[in-house]
């Protein structure tokens, strides 16, 4: 078991790599194994997350040194800088694994039904498992080129996922965008890492952290990282793609889309905090993160009201929590200088932002399932042609209720707590944030009830009569998320203090993640 | 289909091509070349003997399922390597000192010697397979796929 | 600034990247839009592998080496793999191009639906 | 509307990569190799390779090209499966 532990980092990334790479071979033989295969690798790389997570919880930051003679020899003896890759979990990248695991388990289990009358499965579901070591791999990573050959990981798979219906034209057109979108972003990604290299020598994160300067090709490749993460992850100008692509693939792949958002906007906070961190020009970044991510919350939410794709719909909703997540760390960041102003409402504003990622990972891949669940049963997205479908589809049409409830901020449920941690540590940085907020929330509710009048309610239409309820992996997979906002919203104050302050505290405090590099000298 | 001159002259090429390929993969931890060179090597004969012959000639011969099969070996060989220094480290260069490819060459410039490296040569040939296979498959499906042939799962 | 003229490799590869900006933002076209993307990726290669020149060094091998300095082997290796990762990038890419123009007749980005922005 | 915007962002872009690259180390001089002479020095020793490259990309470096075998397995099985052909269609659900 502590072997296990001791090697967990890089087996969460790999273990997934392997059975994908037998995941062909084994579907050749049986589908059902095949499927087997899949459910049970998920549930054990969730097991050793949250067994690394209980670790980091007791004995601080993970490190893992690929390569070297011992784990934790991250500088070779008689050296001043590390050399070889090191994985590095702390507070922060655990809570992004944790989401992620929980996530990827209910979209496979989702895509066990929602895909079955596709051809092309055995690649559906070794993308499916590339796209999730590509995910664990950004989050757990403590090496900038590493970071990039991840995120290519997780955007290739992607693209490969979202135009999975190859029959229809608009899922190529959205996955072309997003490969497209991300292959620019990745290669800006690049050129920023060049000219870290050129003026340091140096690819880790905390090694960069500890002697960068801040010097005119800093800038620009702190803003050629931001401008790379903001766009992949769909802040406001920059998110023309994210509906169109997040619109067109299965139901299943949405939902872990929103999570490869939230991990490229992990990146960015990464760039942010740890690596430029106190050298930073924090009031300028944290206002500019502030401006765009109020512009994300009004554009998304406006934009959404006239949607009548469900998908659509939804993506724009996505578009404008992020901006939540942005406005809420970007108040942190601006304060970061002024340790009052952090420890006043600074150290509350991040946990909020990062307490909404949290939060937004649970409800928003389940209003996507149910979404998928209206589309696999009425066969279009189309708002309006729906009605009358709450007498047919129980259970679809409760869990919708309970997403609907979560992403608006009705207390008690657990995006209101989230929200108010944000309102109100934001409203002593600027009144304003926090109004814009309380609109956009009171939007968010009125679209998604028009919505949900629109769908569920009314009549019973004709061509509707024969519609049964979703099979039950479907209803499986978005009972697993639901519980996970029931569990939140019963025990706030709980996850608060074990996954959420030590993520915040992970990201105010560079100095511990330097040290987890450069202080193992045994 | 090109011409009679064109098919035999491919057909006697590949076999330098595919010779080269693989000096460049084998010799990849003493020389400049390695896994991915070498197999774009050999994909680039491939290349050529689609354009000679048919894209229908060429899958009687080359399947996709085995060209499948050869790329998931060649990754999980790759894995397997990465994976037997676990008892170090994950990636831990295992086969150093070993009498498999474990010699240590004299430091500084020299004639170098085949039998260095450790798991570095056995990881270029795994990525060599992996690239000939996969790039063919992307080579060939592309091409069924233009001539309206069918493509099998 | 007096070592500007020593810069061209770095100046060209600035540029190389600037103008598949201008083909990526101004062209229409979608294969003109990979051969876009196809020279950002050669322009940000270029780079990479140009930093890690040391005047008078030779390639980093052992093996019959010249007597004298060896470059950054570093940079190479990471040019290495970007160079993979855009090849398959770009047969991604192309694939998906095929479809859009059996779906939709045309490689125009204006024209077919929803390719704007 | 959009030309002018798209010219104004490029010549941002443009610029403020020249200068960044103006202000790098000069060709040919890097000002600081710790990290890369420690793996030429040390590359034959640890891994045994006379190829220094070799040993970066499959020693010092090994997850990185783990990946990109990784990336370019992704690649041709996305090609694979948006270019399958149809041979079955189950239009029932």
């Amino acid at each position: 078991m502590a072997a296990l532990i001791t090697h967990s980092s890089i087996l969460i990334i790999a273990i997934p790599l392997v059975t994908a790479f037998l995941t062909p071979l084994i579907g050749m033989a049986s589908k059902k194994a095949r499927n087997a295969l899949v459910i049970a690798i998920l549930t054990f790389v969730a097991f050793l997350v949250f067994a690394l997570a209980r670790d980091i919880s007791i004995n601080g930051i993970h490190i893992y040194t690929l390569g070297a003679t011992s784990p934790d020899l991250t500088i070779p003896t008689g050296f001043m800088v590390p050399v070889r890759i090191i994985l590095e979990v702390d507070g922060m990248s655990i809570l992004m694994g944790i989401i992620w695991s929980i996530v990827t388990l209910a979209a496979a289990i989702f895509s066990l039904s929602h895909i079955a009358s596709e051809t092309g499965q055995n690649r559906f579901y070794t993308l499916l498992l590339l796209m999730v070591a590509g995910g664990f791999g950004m989050m757990f990573t403590s090496d900038l080129f590493n970071l990039f050959v991840f995120l290519e990981i997780a955007s290739i798979s992607g693209a490969a996922l979202i135009a999975f219906r190859t029959k229809f034209a608009d899922t190529q057109e959205g996955g072309f965008k997003y490969i497209v979108v991300s292959a620019i972003a990745s290669l800006m990604v690049l050129f920023a890492i060049g000219l870290l290299y050129a003026q340091y020598n140096l690819l880790n994160i905390g090694a960069l952290a500890q002697v960068i300067q801040y010097t005119t090709p800093d800038k620009i490749a702190l803003a050629l990282l931001l401008i790379a993460f903001t766009m992949k992850a769909g802040m406001v100008p920059l998110h023309l793609w994210f509906p169109d692509a997040y619109s067109v693939a299965p139901a299943s792949i949405t939902g872990m889309l929103v999570i490869t958002s939230h991990a490229c906007m992990y990146a960015a906070f990464r760039v942010c905090f740890t690596l430029y961190g106190g050298m930073l020009d924090a009031p300028v970044v944290g206002w500019i993160l502030i401006v765009f991510g109020l512009l994300s919350m009004f554009v998304g939410v406006t934009m959404a009201v006239f949607q009548k794709d469900v998908m659509r719909f939804m993506s724009y909703h996505a578009i404008s929590q992020l901006g939540y997540m942005w406005v809420g760390v970007g108040v942190g960041l601006a304060v970061l200088g002024n340790p009052e102003l952090v420890a006043t409402y600074g150290r509350d504003a991040i946990s909020g932002g990062v307490f909404h990622i949290l939060n937004h990972a649970m409800y928003k891949p389940l209003l996507f399932f149910t979404g998928g669940a209206l589309f696999h049963c009425t066969g279009t997205r189309d708002l309006t042609k729906m009605g009358g479908l709450a007498h047919k589809m129980k259970w679809t049409t409760i869990l919708y209720i309970i997403g609907t409830l979560s992403i608006s901020g009705i207390p008690p449920l657990n995006g209101f707590s989230s929200k108010i941690l944000i309102y109100e540590s934001v409203y002593q940085f600027h009144p304003i944030l926090t109004i814009t907020g309380i609109i956009v929330s009171i939007l968010t509710l009125a679209s998604f009830t028009k919505a949900f009048h629109s769908a569920f309610m009314g009549a019973e239409l004709s061509e509707y009569k024969k519609v049964k309820e979703v099979p039950r992996s479907m209803i499986i997979a978005m009972v697993i998320l639901a519980a996970g906002i029931v569990f939140i919203t019963l025990f706030p104050s709980l996850i608060v203090n074990w996954t959420i302050h030590p993520a915040a505290d992970a990201l105010i405090d560079q100095s511990a993640y330097i040290n987890a590099v450069t202080g193992a000298i045994p | 289909m090109l011409s009679k001159i064109v098919r035999t002259v491919a057909n006697q090429l590949i076999l330098f091509i595919l010779i080269f390929g693989l000096y460049v993969i084998a010799h990849g931890h003493l020389t400049p070349g390695g896994g991915f060179q070498g197999g774009a090597v050999i994909v680039s004969g491939v290349v050529m003997l689609l354009v000679a012959f048919s894209s229908k000639e060429l899958k009687k011969s080359l399947r996709e399922r085995v060209l499948s099969i050869m790329e998931s070996t060649g990754a999980l060989i790759f894995s397997i390597l990465a994976f037997a220094g676990i008892g170090t480290a994950f990636f831990y260069n295992f086969l150093v000192g070993t009498p498999i490819f474990g010699r240590i060459p004299a430091p500084g410039p020299g004639p170098g010697d085949f039998w260095t490296g450790g798991v570095v040569p056995l990881m270029n040939l795994a990525v060599g397979l992996k690239v000939v296979a996969g790039l063919s498959a992307v080579v060939l499906a592309m091409a069924l796929f233009a001539s309206g042939e069918e493509i099998e799962e | 600034m007096e070592h500007i003229p020593l810069n061209f490799p770095f100046l060209a590869a600035a540029l190389l990247v600037g103008v598949s900006f201008y083909i990526i933002i101004f062209k229409r076209n979608l294969i003109k839009l990979i051969m876009g993307i196809a020279m950002l990726a050669s322009g940000v290669n270029l780079f990479l592998v140009a930093l890690g020149y040391r005047a008078g060094g030779g390639a980093p091998i052992y093996t019959d080496a010249p007597e004298g300095p060896m470059v950054l082997p570093v940079p190479q290796a990471l040019t290495l793999t970007s160079i993979v990762i855009n090849v398959a990038v770009l047969a991604l890419m192309l694939t998906m191009v095929i479809h859009i123009y059996r779906h939709t007749g045309s490689l125009d980005s204006e024209k077919s639906r929803k390719m704007k922005g | 509307m959009r030309r002018v915007t798209g010219l104004i962002v490029l010549l941002v872009l443009v610029a403020s990569l020249v200068s960044g690259v103006l202000l790098i180390h000069p060709f040919g001089d890097p000002d600081a190799s710790d990290m890369d002479d420690y793996i030429i020095e040390n590359a034959q020793e640890e891994t045994g390779n006379n190829n220094v490259v070799a040993s970066v990309v499959f020693d010092y470096r090994a997850l990185d090209t783990y990946g990109e075998a990784t990336i370019l397995f992704t690649a041709v099985t996305g090609v694979l499966l948006l270019l399958r052909t149809r041979k079955r269609r189950e239009e029932s659900s």
